[in-house]
């Protein structure tokens, strides 16, 4: 029977779902000059969650609900950064967002309930609940893609986005299906114990095939990545952020309770899997981003060459390879708002300022800005003492301790290539003259300027500095 | 201070650069007296070196050692043996010298100019002192981002190709060290250097690591056939871009060399000491030639730097030679020390040559030869700094350009006289690229009216020529003091290439 | 006789058609919306045929589970359809390329 | 008594500190003070070194031999900066303090009216300062010190008109002749220290006899005896310095230096620093027959062949030049023959007469205003007494006439050569031998074309013509028309003639005072080593029993018939009978076409090695790092990658049922993947 006690251990959950249904009602009354208090409103719901995240954290991993639902270390750090990544992105995109006369409840609530669905998907401790979290999160996405009405692009974007996740959501389905059908169980735990004796391990496998790509398709690997380019193209710059960040976070904590907690033993099986989609998608992502001409793009096909880096750590699968790439996760996703906030910054009505030549000259015309992106470009490819640097470290040494030299060895490669284009936006940001029709916005908020400063310079900040969170990424996966 | 003096020197000037980007936006000025300031303070610490550090003592002094990340057993671990002090030296030295040759020549955002120059200097500094692998490496590539930023703002035509090709070259090079280096801090669980030298490994995996330190460091210091980022990256670069990279970055690769090669793997070093050899002299005699067919004289000097780097290669390697096949360790020790003196004198001479050149550029606003002649008729002073940089740039003795080509070539005659024969060749080519130019450049009468208005250096230019000039003479003079600063550490170092590992 | 083993080639069938229909359809965004439908089915057929075969509830709730969520799924799918069709007045799915690359 | 370090230090530097207060200020203390301040270190320094030379050879001072300080001391290796002062030395330090001092005042006249006064003063003290360092060291790296800075002084003199391209080429080509030598000098020194452990002359003269035997190994089976490669490694930079031949190209083309340079580097001292060096390294060559046969036989080439090309010349100062390579041939015999005493003594007394006949030659130049062509000159005798006969003189010694300086010198070469049997000697014989006939052909011929015959210039008297047009004249000299002079010549001013009579009275008497102990009585000591087997010398001295005798018994020599007999002929043909000339360059028309392109040995330099090096550097450049590495590896696989990342881009159709497909083309390949894993 459950008691008071699943209860708590499911507070943050509890309260986020019942602030988001508030806030939801609240909306309805609210006159659109009074939208600002939502926004605060929402920012600081997602701050108790995060304190309730912290609050009460267990030693090790208790369950509630007969398993159901799993809180442990894992679980929590990848809430609170997708918290925090959540509140950057509310920050960033209020200019945005009110510019585009989006600033509007929807939105807020919208993404309150995907960060709910982030919060399950990691902390779920049952086929069941990974799938109930995981539409949760997807659903609100797709609304939140379309949230620009009059928008045909992120309609467009939508639609394909929607198309693909139901097909992605569908096999994913098909393969927990298998699964229950061969183990007779939906508890990953159980799931577990049931693979090491299971009279159908070809059943098994073939079940597991279909889950790794339900999995691969929401990080985004290829060649489960071709929803990424447009989706980012298309979406609202402050909803490609979340996708780009807070959604990254739930995609590996998705891949580490399916694969890991729930297909542990059949580890041989997915790393050979993981580390093919990791090659595909570190030659696709770095090799085609090298050609456009969209921010936006440019930063979509990053992420699917960073996702295979991400992929690299998990085939170590142990705890050394399970928080290298935790590691790499989040250090992702702080990279990513920092670059999509930089966007987001100089945007204006009328201007996306997601086009490589609108950053031209931006040293002249806003130094810091172009200091803040050069930051976040550079730690996304990894040149030392940036953030992102360490993060490679980790899941390239991960790799290489999993005996698989050759894939450490293919990673350095294309992130030689990766470089490039990299280095391609800082020139374009520093060695060529501003052109007419491209003047960012330079009024930004106070709070924006603020936050974004310290979202980037934590980048370097955690270059010169990152043995504390590396060690609580280490605690999640100890016993 | 004294427990904290190395990182005094590397966050002195990189933390300095902080107020030299706030001063300077609205106030050149300022940005320019700070940077200053910052430079010579840094000069003025790193003579406290000279004292602190007991040059009779082998191995690292004045260490500092703090642990970094636990997770990964990383050390923030600082050391100096006499090799690094020297290179330290020349650091700060140079340091002040492009603050100073820069102080007109840029106009154009000249305080993220002088930040970008200290940035770049303190993390120079961290290289030379860092006795950790993971630390070195974060400040080797870290060293990438200021000067691609320099050459990229600051550069001539074609800058935004050659800082990518430095940038990206550079960076291939180092990745597969990084690979290594992994790979080796997960043999040893520890990234410290002196660890990882007492590792015991197997001739494959030597053989392996050693590839990688040589594509890592054959690119920075270049050697042929890898050498080709160079001539592009100082052509473009503006002055100061060129005396730093010339005096100080292309040491870093020689450096590490003994930093990583030589001590971790050092049988696959000797093993394939032949190969480093063979490229070294390829870079005497071919890039001789090359040097010699250059229009531009930015491009000659860079190629000319190549040529002369080949003698600290060959005076490293050469060293396996003579003390596992002859156990000559003297003979060793004669051509390390020679490698190491040419490194430093090739921080002088380059560095100066480019200063000069980028006097002529900055009253022509061309590099190409052919638009310069009979320059001595207008510019006496230059002409004789010209003169003498030249001369020490073929390595006249009393020059610090003979000291250590001359180590190098007896010793190498102890090794194998073919060796010394086609090393001496840089004799006879290295004069001939040379005084051709300055032939081209500097003799002759006045052939266009340009040169006719160029006006003689003046007082700054001449602090900035006199002072290489000084250091130049001094150290050909009597290079005793800067041999025995390095003489225990080079001897450590031929001891450590005697011990095998397999 | 009908065995397991039948339901699971009907599903495996059912989700073969689905996912036939999602690649080879080039008129109508409707069709999509159907086969996805129809693969969820295809998903709820094996649902239901393992847990009655294994005698185990657990299957049969996830059944349900999977239909509400097919629900407000398609709710949402025809909302995007609807934008769509208002941005670019057509549901052609050959039509809607404008990003690529 | 013994020698202090302070004097010796004196000597060497007080030429340096003269150089740089002329070079630094020379625009504060202006030309007089340049010239003081150069002139007074250089009497500082000459004075001084007398003294020494008293004290080694009369005050019974012990050989000095010390180091200054360490230049650097690596394991066993140590290299240092010090004096070696034995008489070989300390005679070497006379000799070119004296000249180089009389240059020094000869100077204030010949450059008179020339912007570079100061500047020129500076490097001639410099080049003083330098070929001291050279002779006063005691080791091989101040050795190559000296070696190469006195190189770098001759660049800068013979490039010291920089406006004249000609002048700018010669010392180009100078510099790089003598690299290519002192490339083989470096490798030598470098041979001594692997074999001998040192490079201090003392140690290493002291255990050359270890080298007996040892042999260098250059392929497995190609073994050199180490001693040869050592003495022909040296040998080679001597070739360079002393502009033996095939190194001797760069000799005859530094003449576009002002003369005074001429007399003092290219005559007297620095060409002579081979001859120096390889008496100096004695103990090493007697240890190597074969080393010393190469030296003779290079020597004799350059003596005979050489002179040969002085016959043809018309240039007054090219002639001297000449012959310079010839006497330095004469020098290099005798060291081949291990008569070092007599090349040393013949270096000295050359260093008196061919200064003084440059000095001649130049004053003649003045006086026809930097008109060098000796077809526009004769009976000059009459305008330039004193510069007439004094240079009548330095002929005389060196045509070697009985009784002057060179007539002890190099008559003793000539039968040293005679005595020796080592292989080549013969050649060389009849090399020396034919050489004195034809030194004094084109020395006759020299001094009759410049002082007698009748004038072959007009005066042509135009008052425009000031003083102030020779600097003009002298930068591009050649230009104003041929054989025209706008005032008649004169002779020159006493600090121009009185250099001259000042070299002539040694050039007559230097030899009849010191050749008996020179030559034969040891006088060197221990600073020259003759093994008993090649002691030719001592041979030649039993039949010398005094100067008289000597100088009497020179008069029934066949050296003094070929000289008699040159005289008849040059003197028939150029006071009586000049159409003879012309006739007899009819007659021998190939061999004066092949004389006058002096063997076409600098077509052949310049055609490959200047020509080829910029061929070969531009086939490198363009060839090997433009289009292979650059072209083909870096920008090849740069654009690869672009062409690549545009057509993968192309996937990305943007068509929905394409990204699905690609959703199921990877189920299918993970599952394929599987299926083939797992069976």
């Amino acid at each position: 029977m459950p008691n008071i006690n699943d209860i708590l251990i499911m507070l943050p959950e509890f309260f986020l779902v019942a602030a988001a249904c508030i806030l939801l009602l609240a909306d309805a009354f609210m006159r659109p000059d009074e939208r600002v208090y939502l926004h605060w409103l929402s920012i600081g719901v997602l701050i108790v969650t995060g304190y309730l995240v912290l609050r009460y954290q267990p030693e090790g991993a208790v369950t509630a609900f007969n398993g159901m639902f799993i809180r442990d270390g894992l679980s929590a750090i990848l809430k609170l950064f997708a918290i925090l990544s959540t509140i950057l992105v509310f920050i960033y995109g209020r200019p945005y967002m009110r510019d585009r006369k989006l600033f509007v409840g929807e939105f807020y609530t919208l993404m309150l309930f995907a960060v709910i669905g982030v919060m399950l998907l990691v902390s779920a401790g049952n086929l069941l609940m990974i799938y109930l979290g995981l539409e949760l999160l997807t659903l609100s996405s797709y609304a939140l893609v379309a949230l620009n009405r009059d928008s045909s692009l992120s309609s467009e974007a939508a639609i394909k986005y929607f198309v693909l996740g139901a097909l992605s959501s569908g096999m994913l389905l098909y393969g927990m299906s298998m699964v229950y059908g061969a183990t007779g169980t939906l508890g990953l735990a159980q799931l577990h114990e049931a693979i090491a004796h299971s009279a159908m391990p070809h059943l098994l496998v073939f079940g597991l095939v279909f889950m790794v790509i339900g999995v691969a398709f929401k990080l985004g690997v290829a060649p489960f990545h071709m929803w990424i380019p447009d989706v980012y193209e298309g979406a609202p710059t402050a909803v490609t952020a979340f996708i780009g960040s807070a959604s990254k976070l739930a995609a590996f904590g998705m891949a580490f309770r399916l694969l890991a907690t729930g297909m542990g033993d059949f580890a041989h099986h997915w790393q050979m899997m993981l580390s093919a989609l990791a090659v595909v998608s570190l030659a696709i992502g770095n090799v085609v981003a090298i050609v456009q001409s969209n921010l936006k793009r440019l930063l979509a096909y990053s992420t699917i060459s960073h996702m295979g880096y991400l992929l690299l750590g998990l085939v170590n699968a142990g705890p050394e390879g399970y928080s290298a790439a935790m590691f790499y996760a989040v250090s992702y996703a702080l990279m990513s708002t920092a670059a999509f906030g930089v966007i987001l910054a100089l945007s204006r009505a009328g201007f996306e300022c997601d086009n490589i030549d609108d950053f031209k000259g931006l040293n002249q015309r806003a130094p810091w800005m172009a200091f803040l992106m050069m930051l976040a470009l550079f730690s996304l490819a990894g040149v030392p003492p940036m953030f992102g640097f360490f993060a490679k470290l980790l899941v390239l040494q991960a790799a290489i301790h999993a005996g698989m030299l050759w894939l450490a060895i293919v990673g350095a490669v294309f992130a030689i290539i990766g470089l490039y284009y990299y280095l391609r936006v800082v020139k374009v940001m520093y060695f060529d003259k501003p052109e007419a029709g491209t003047e960012v916005r330079l009024q930004a908020d106070f709070t924006l300027r603020l936050v974004l400063s310290l979202n980037a310079l934590v980048l370097l900040g955690l270059g010169l500095y990152w043995g504390p969170l590396l060690n609580w990424c280490k605690q999640a996966f100890v016993g | 201070m004294f427990n904290h003096l190395l990182s005094l020197l590397i966050w002195l000037p990189i933390v300095g650069a902080v107020p030299v980007l706030l001063a300077g936006s609205g106030r050149p000025n300022a940005a320019r007296w700070i940077s200053l300031l910052m430079a010579i303070l840094t000069f003025a610490i790193s003579l406290f070196l000279i004292p602190q550090y007991h040059p009779e003592v082998a191995g690292m002094q004045l260490v500092e050692s703090h642990l970094w990340i636990e997770a990964l057993n990383v050390h923030y671990s600082l050391g100096v043996d006499g090799i690094s002090v020297a290179l330290i030296l020349l650091t700060t030295f140079v340091g002040i010298l492009v603050i100073v040759g820069a102080w007109e020549v840029i106009q154009d955002k000249p305080h993220q100019y002088m930040a970008a120059m200290l940035v770049l200097e303190g993390l120079m500094i961290g290289v030379f002192c860092a006795t950790d692998a993971l630390l070195f490496y974060a400040f080797f590539e870290a060293m990438l981002i200021p000067m691609f930023i320099l050459i990229g703002i600051w550069g001539g035509p074609r800058r935004v190709y050659a800082t990518l090709k430095f940038f990206i070259y550079t960076f291939f090079g180092s990745i597969f060290m990084l690979i290594g280096l992994i790979y080796l801090y997960l043999k040893a669980g520890s990234w410290d250097l002196h660890t990882l030298a007492t590792l015991p490994l197997s001739l494959t995996e030597q053989s392996w690591l050693f590839f990688a330190f040589l594509v890592a460091f054959a690119v920075k210091v270049p050697m042929v056939p890898v050498h080709t980022w160079l001539p592009d990256a100082h052509v473009e670069a503006p002055t100061g871009g060129s005396v730093v990279l010339a005096a100080v970055m292309l040491k870093i690769g020689g450096y590490g060399f003994l930093r990583f090669s030589l001590p971790i793997v050092p049988d696959a070093s000797h093993q394939f000491a032949w190969v480093v050899i063979l490229l070294s002299l390829i870079a005497v005699v071919y890039i001789g030639y090359v040097a010699l067919v250059q229009e531009d004289m930015k491009k000659l000097v860079a190629y000319s730097s190549v040529a002369h780097m080949g003698f600290v290669t060959l005076g490293v390697f050469i060293a396996f030679m003579l003390v596992r096949e002859q156990g000559n360790t003297d003979a060793a020790r004669l051509g390390m020390q020679g490698a190491m003196v040419q490194m430093i004198s090739h921080g002088f001479v380059s560095g100066a040559m480019f200063s000069c050149i980028g006097v002529l550029y900055d009253r022509l606003h061309t590099r190409l030869i052919k638009d310069y002649g009979g320059v001595i008729n207008v510019m006496p002073w230059f002409g004789f700094f010209y003169v003498l940089f030249a001369m020490a740039n073929c390595g006249l003795p009393g020059t610090s350009g003979f000291v250590g080509e001359f180590m190098v070539i007896l010793s190498s005659f102890s090794a194998n006289p073919w060796i010394a024969f086609f090393a001496a060749f840089t004799l006879i080519i290295g004069a001939a690229y040379t005084l051709y130019l300055v032939k081209r450049v500097l003799w002759g009468d006045v052939t266009n009216p340009h040169v006719a208005e160029m006006k003689d250096i003046n007082g700054r230019e001449w602090f900035v020529l006199g002072a290489f000039a000084a250091a130049v003479l001094v150290l050909g003079v009597w290079p005793a003091p800067l041999t025995h600063l390095m003489d225990s550490s080079v001897n450590q170092l031929v001891q450590v290439l005697a011990n095998h590992k397999v | 006789m009908i065995t397991l083993s039948h339901y699971i080639v009907l599903g495996a069938i059912l989700f073969c058609i689905s996912v036939a229909g999602l690649f080879i359809n080039r008129k109508n965004v409707i069709v999509l919306l159907m086969a996805i439908e129809l693969m969820l089915l295809a998903v709820n057929i094996n649902f239901v045929a393992f847990s009655r075969f294994s005698h185990d509830v657990a299957g049969q709730v996830f059944v349900f589970f999977i239909l509400t969520v097919a629900a407000a799924e398609s709710a949402i799918g025809l909302a995007i359809l609807v934008l769509l069709f208002r941005n670019r007045s057509t549901v052609n799915v050959a039509e809607i390329d404008s990003m690529k690359g | 008594m013994e020698l202090s370090s302070s004097i010796l230090l004196t000597i060497a530097l007080a030429p340096l500190v003269g150089c740089l207060l002329a070079g630094f200020f020379g625009k504060q203390i202006g030309r007089a003070g340049a010239h003081s301040v150069t002139i007074l270190g250089l009497l500082i320094s000459c004075g001084l070194s007398f003294y020494v030379l008293y004290q080694i050879t009369a005050g019974g001072a012990p050989v000095y031999n010390h180091n200054l300080y360490t230049w650097f001391e690596i394991g066993k290796y140590t290299a240092s900066v010090g004096f070696l002062i034995d008489r070989l030395t300390a005679m070497m330090m006379a000799v070119v303090t004296f000249v180089s001092l009389l240059v020094h005042v000869y100077t204030i006249g010949y450059m008179a009216d020339d912007d570079g006064y100061q500047r020129f003063f500076s490097y001639i003290s410099l080049f003083t300062f330098s070929m001291l360092m050279l002779v006063m060291s005691n080791n091989f790296l101040q050795l190559f010190f000296g070696w190469e800075a006195v190189g770098l002084v001759s660049y800068l003199l013979i490039g010291f008109w920089f406006k004249r391209p000609t002048a700018i080429f010669a010392n180009l080509k100078a510099f790089l002749v003598n690299r290519v030598g002192d490339f083989g000098f470096l490798l030598g020194i470098a041979a001594i220290l692997y074999f001998l452990g040192t490079l201090d002359y003392a140690t290493a003269f002291s255990s050359a006899p270890t080298l007996i035997g040892k042999t260098l190994t250059l392929t497995q089976n190609v073994h050199w005896d180490a001693a040869t490669v050592i003495c022909i490694l040296l040998f080679v930079g001597a070739m360079g310095k002393s502009a033996q031949v095939p190194l001797h190209v760069w000799l005859p083309d530094s003449m576009e230096g002002p003369t005074p340079i001429s007399a003092l580097i290219h005559a007297a001292t620095m060409v002579t620093a081979g001859i120096f060096m390889v008496a100096r390294m004695s103990p090493l060559y007697e240890l190597s027959e074969t080393a010393l046969s190469v030296v003779l036989v290079i020597g004799a080439t350059g003596a005979l062949f050489t002179g040969l090309i002085g016959i043809v010349q018309n240039d007054i100062k090219r002639v001297v030049a000449y012959s310079t390579l010839s006497q330095l041939g004469y020098m290099t015999v005798a060291l081949g023959v291990s008569a070092y005493a007599g090349a040393v003594f013949h270096l000295m007394t050359h260093a008196f007469f061919k200064a003084l006949l440059f000095l001649g030659a130049g004053s003649v130049i003045i006086a026809m205003h930097h008109e060098q062509d000796m077809r526009y000159m004769g009976g000059l005798r009459k305008y330039m007494p004193i510069t007439w006969i004094t240079m009548w003189i330095g002929s005389l010694a060196l045509v070697a006439f009985p009784g002057t300086a060179g007539f002890f010198s190099k008559d003793t070469i000539i039968e040293a050569v005679g005595e020796s049997h080592r292989w080549g000697a013969h050649y060389a014989y009849f090399c020396v031998m034919a050489g004195v006939f034809v030194t004094a052909t084109y020395t006759f011929r020299q001094m009759y074309l410049t002082f007698h015959g009748k004038e072959r210039f007009t005066v042509v008297h135009d008052d425009h013509h000031g003083h102030g047009h020779h600097v003009d004249h002298r930068d591009d000299h050649g230009h104003h028309e041929a054989g025209i002079m706008h005032e008649t010549p004169k002779e020159s001013p006493w600090v121009v003639t009185l250099p001259l009579i000042l070299l002539a009275i040694p050039s007559l008497l230097v030899g009849f005072f010191t050749a008996k102990p020179m030559l034969f009585g040891g006088w060197f000591g221990g600073a020259i080593k003759v093994s008993e087997a090649n002691d030719v010398l001592g041979e030649v001295g039993h039949e010398f029993h005094d100067a008289i005798h000597q100088t009497l018994s020179g008069f029934a020599t066949l050296p003094f018939v070929l000289v008699a007999l040159a005289f008849l002929i040059t003197t028939y043909i150029y006071l009586f009978n000049p159409s003879v000339a012309d006739r007899v360059r009819r007659v021998f028309q190939p061999l004066y076409h092949v004389l006058q392109h002096k063997y076409w040995f600098d077509a052949v330099y310049y055609i490959v090695f200047a020509r080829g090096g910029i061929a070969l550097g531009r086939m490198f450049w363009k060839g090997g790092d433009a289009a292979v590495i650059d072209g083909v590896l870096i920008d090849g696989s740069a654009s690869l990658v672009q062409r690549i990342a545009s057509s993968v881009r192309r996937l990305q159709s943007g068509y929905l049922y394409h990204y699905a497909f690609a959703m199921i083309l990877g189920l299918i390949l993970l599952m394929g993947g599987y299926w083939l894993v797992g069976h």
